[in-house]
């Protein structure tokens, strides 16, 4: 291996050792993986996703696995920010990991209540924003498929909180750059896409849904080429930075997104497959550029050439 | 006690059974830390479909040698895979995950170990366990399946019970019904166990669970869900579990972090 | 092999032998799969999309694989409606195949003359409209994107033909239910669903897309829980019959769309990986149906049984 | 010619250096169709992933035993799957697909073939097919590689052909430079072939592609690109032609089924 690559990142108002990071409700609340990755070694730490009062979450099955994916319907199972901040937290405050906390809520006043609450935490780095949750208000559309409502909760976390707000979209919009430019002028610091595709499993056998939710989230390796072309799309369309999530697997996967422009990557359901995948893709990203004769990783990012007559963003067949 | 991931290599997979394979696998790192009850995630291919790994309970664990054994049924994608593996070749496997079972009171007299099936994998280790803990235990195995073919040759517990109680659904062998009902014609109300392991398919640990509850018999169960990480991380292999949660709600269970052994009082039985 | 299952349906206004048929875009002309196929088995063969005027495609790369999947841009070449009648259709014509002709257009002007051109050509069953091609008219957007441009089309076509009318969807959008219930609206007789999935892929070394289009469709396995989410929602949301397709690979997986309701099936890429496999799908269902005690088709199409709780659809993370 | 989809056993899978492997399989039905300059689709594995079949050309076709070779380079997910698997195993393959190479006409008293790299497989079946064809013809072969351990061994051409140039981009072997150059380095002006044979990548045939143009030597070139189906269903292989399409437009050529085969004339060799 050449001379060692300076793999650090900024991304908006936050700095990264380097660009990886480990996606919300993969990898627990970090403790659970200290066995197999050094966690001061990541980019950060997404904490599976925190509400205001604990939830207990969907009936099972609550997982099926799928081709080269799986579809889950944990329902956003948490513990709840109090018990988070009590029990959680301080493990990952002791061991000097970067936190980004995962926030969700049904409502816009609870997310208002999270953002004020998470404020001024020692060790968390910043709050991600899922917006992909259903809303009971607004008769079972997420904030995330509106751009207005979209804006309404960035705007009101954005409110209440001196940390950056990374925001996570949905890619099953009909124009997800559309959305990305609402949560931006709403005052969004990154965009992180993509979350799960709605998904669906059945029984032919017990002619039965595969998940007690009926309906759940895909994600995997299969999921890839539609998260890379979302990044690609939500790049263009906004200036402030975005991260990539969505089938990352292997380093080569982690390029592919940097190469399209994301700032820093998520590494999800892999997480199960191999513990140690997220250490592995910053060693392997880290290889990568050394032996292709990069210094540093902000060289890399965002470079892929577009020949003269490459067509714009269009949806082909 | 610490998880490994580790490249097992393979120094038998063979078949035990039309349907069932064992598997023996070097594995030091994961075996010293195994306890019967606790299971493996294996990656049974490098390719991503499948894509999750799949959990197997200890058979067998030779902490000395560094050796582990796992006996399993070809069910699926997975399995099928898993059994055309040669002797040589490594799976890479993840362990040990949840937790094991308890030994029962110094004082347990007999102790009863209700095998449905596959289930049994896990309780031979659980026996092996228990001889070593509780050498003067009077240990009773009942050892149901759909059909006498289903059984694993009697050399790998026959040394470890006192007492073998054969039960098929087709009656191919021993009693002809399901294992509780074997259980039930054996014994009488008198001659209830001390203490009691059970490992099976939903429905036969069921109705067990109904049947120990009522009877008061202290018991364990070694429960299965689909698993997603195995450790934790995902909440994905919940089952209704009867702990309280919050406002008077009862709350899942998760079968890799709190179980896969459970006490019957822990599960919504009715749910499952 | 117990004995044998009437395997036909009606779909809508259609009636077919078998409910399988293979997709547009993956079985070109038909003839190209005759020594795997005896095409007069199938339900159907769709043609591969035809334009008013020959079309080039788009330049090469054109199809790059995915985990599970494969991503194409071939830019709808085809030889055009004309070329289409006079050399394509009669080998068709005297096979006895049931025709259903992929139709698409810039305009909607030119689905217009495609649908009156086509009308009383003998074979052809039915007219499969895809909206979800480049509408240079409203900036970029597809017709299928917007429930009023894909009404717009759909009436037109209605208007100049007297062939049934079957629609195909893109899963791209924010609810397909919606779009669903403005083509039924409009007088669309079947919808199919889903076409492609915008996706992308990149190299790393040369740092290039791996499509010249830079953007292509995502198919194949991958695809598959997102399709029959798809069709389950469609299925629900309007009262006209639905064809799935998507990620359809083995019987299994046709009678998992066949449960949620789908009244027929398509499939498409994996006639590449099995040439035979349409084939093997309609035994592979006759046995399954068989042995399972059912003696017509009927009595297993959407029967998915959802428990009283179950929710109805919603996007959970 | 029909199209056949069998399971082909293997024969035997072997190395020939470092990154070659030759698999010799029993197909009795596609080789029976089977012609030099033609391939197959092969399907590594009954997993989905990889998903899309592999394109690989005829390296020896045997009618009457029903035997078919390829010889393929290690490049990526695929092959390394096929480079593993055993003696007896089958490979399911589709073919023959695409046209194969037309003989030189009858007089054409010299023929050369240019094969850059794993091209050498498609020259080898043609090679032998011409010999038999026009057993009169002098047969000359330039086989270009990066370096030396990519040639596959001597014993597979060398009796096909009256002379062989190697060269190698780093001098490791033969002459030092492109196969052109070598071409360009042996033979004066005068002594241009009759008909010339060329596969190789993309670059090498461009080159070569230009020079038979300008020197108006009659020629054919197998090409390769990216397959979908390789049966002309997809329309996923195209490359730039030169075949006139519409109002002046020119098109694409589809290389599965108007190829692999073609002319140079046929090919926009500037946008490839
Ligand atoms: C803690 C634990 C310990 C286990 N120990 C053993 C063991 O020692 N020996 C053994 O043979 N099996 C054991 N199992 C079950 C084993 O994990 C599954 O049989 C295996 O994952 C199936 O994989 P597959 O790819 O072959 O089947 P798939 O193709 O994935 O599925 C085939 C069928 O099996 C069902 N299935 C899949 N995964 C599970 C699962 N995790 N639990 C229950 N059903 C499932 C599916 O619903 C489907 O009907 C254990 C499961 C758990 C949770
Ligand atoms: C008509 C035809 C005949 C061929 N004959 C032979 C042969 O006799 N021997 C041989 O070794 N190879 C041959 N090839 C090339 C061979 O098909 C590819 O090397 C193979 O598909 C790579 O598969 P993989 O899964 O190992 O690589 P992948 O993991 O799919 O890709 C690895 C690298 O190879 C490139 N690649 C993948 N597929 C192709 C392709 N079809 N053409 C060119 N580059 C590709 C990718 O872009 C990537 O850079 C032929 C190709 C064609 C089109
Ligand atoms: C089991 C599971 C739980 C998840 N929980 C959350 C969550 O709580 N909040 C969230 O924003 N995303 C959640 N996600 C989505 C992931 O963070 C990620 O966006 C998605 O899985 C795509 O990435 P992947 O393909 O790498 O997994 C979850 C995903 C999985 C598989
Ligand atoms: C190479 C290719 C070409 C296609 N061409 C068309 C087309 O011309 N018209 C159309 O409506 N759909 C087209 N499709 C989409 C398929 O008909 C189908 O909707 C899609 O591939 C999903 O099904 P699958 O996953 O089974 O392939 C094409 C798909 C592929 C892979
Ligand atoms: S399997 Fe992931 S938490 Fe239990
Ligand atoms: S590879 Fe499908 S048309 Fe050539």
């Amino acid at each position: 291996m050449k001379k060692s690559v300076d793999l650090s990142v900024t991304v908006g108002p936050i700095r990264l050792q380097n660009p990886v990071m480990v996606a919300s409700g993969t990898f627990g609340y970090g403790r659970e993986f200290a066995d197999f990755v050094p966690l001061e070694k990541l980019g950060a730490v997404i904490v599976k996703g925190i509400s205001l009062t604990p939830r207990p979450g969907n009936p099972p099955p609550r997982i099926v696995e799928t081709t080269a994916g799986l579809i889950n319907s944990i329902g956003l199972e948490n513990v709840g920010v109090e018990v988070f901040l009590k029990e959680k937290l301080p493990y990952l405050q002791k061991r000097s990991v970067p936190v980004i906390v995962n926030i969700f809520g049904e409502r816009v006043e609870e997310y208002r209540e999270l953002a004020e609450i998470l404020d001024n935490q020692e060790g968390i780095i910043a709050l991600e924003v899922n917006i992909s949750c259903p809303n009971v208000s607004a008769g079972g559309l997420h904030f995330g498929a509106d751009p207005e409502s979209a804006a309404k909760v960035i705007e009101t976390v954005k409110e209440n909180t001196s940390l950056p707000v990374m925001v996570k979209l949905s890619p099953q919009v009909t124009s997800i750059a559309l959305i990305a430019r609402a949560v931006e002028e709403a005052g969004a610091d990154i965009i992180s896409c993509i979350n799960t595709i709605p998904a669906m499993a059945v029984d032919i056998y017990t002619r039965k849904p595969r998940l007690g939710n009926v309906v759940g989230g895909l994600s995997g390796p299969a999921i890839k080429p539609i998260a890379l072309r979302c990044v690609f799309e939500v790049v263009r369309a906004v200036k402030i930075p975005v991260v990539g999530v969505g089938g990352i697997a292997t380093p080569e996967d982690a390029l592919e997104f940097l190469l399209v422009g994301a700032r820093a990557v998520q590494v999800g359901s892999v997480n199960f497959t191999n513990p140690r995948a997220s250490l592995e893709i910053i060693e392997g990203i880290a290889r990568f550029l050394s032996e292709n004769n990069f210094a540093t990783i902000e060289e890399y990012i965002g470079t892929l050439q577009l020949s003269e007559g490459d067509p714009t963003i269009q949806t082909v067949r | 006690m610490k998880k490994h991931m580790e490249d097992a290599i393979i120094l038998e997979n063979v078949r035990l059974n039309p349907t069932t394979c064992r598997m023996i696998l070097q594995a030091p790192a994961v075996a010293r830390e195994a306890r019967p009850g606790q299971f493996v995630m294996v990656r049974v291919d490098s390719s991503f479909d499948p894509f999750l790994r799949r959990p197997f309970s200890f058979f067998r664990i030779d902490r000395n040698e560094g050796i582990i054994e796992l006996v399993y049924r070809i069910v699926g994608k997975g399995t099928k895979i898993m059994s055309t593996k040669q002797k040589g070749e490594t799976v890479n496997i993840v362990g040990p995950m949840g937790n094991g079972f308890r030994p029962p009171p110094e004082d347990a007299a007999s102790v009863w170990f209700v095998a449905g099936g596959i289930g049994m994998a896990a309780l031979v280790a659980c026996m092996e366990d228990i001889r070593l803990r509780r050498p003067r235990s009077r240990r009773v195995l009942f050892y149901g399946a759909k059909t006498h073919s289903e059984f694993i040759p009697k050399i790998y517990f026959s040394s470890l019970c006192h007492e073998v109680h054969y039960s098929t659904d087709d009656g191919s062998a021993g009693f002809c019904g399901t294992v509780l009902d074997c259980m039930k014609s054996v014994t009488g109300a008198n001659s209830l166990p001390s203490y009691l392991y059970a490992c099976g398919p939903p429905s036969m640990l069921k109705h067990t669970a109904n049947w120990v509850i009522e009877n008061k018999i202290p018991a364990q169960f070694c429960l299965e869900s689909v698993m997603g990480c195995g450790m934790g991380a995902c909440l994905g292999c919940a089952l209704p579990g009867q702990v309280d949660y919050g406002h008077g709600k009862t709350r899942f269970v998760h079968v890799c972090f709190e179980g896969p052994v459970f006490y019957p009082e822990q599960i919504r039985w009715e749910e499952l």
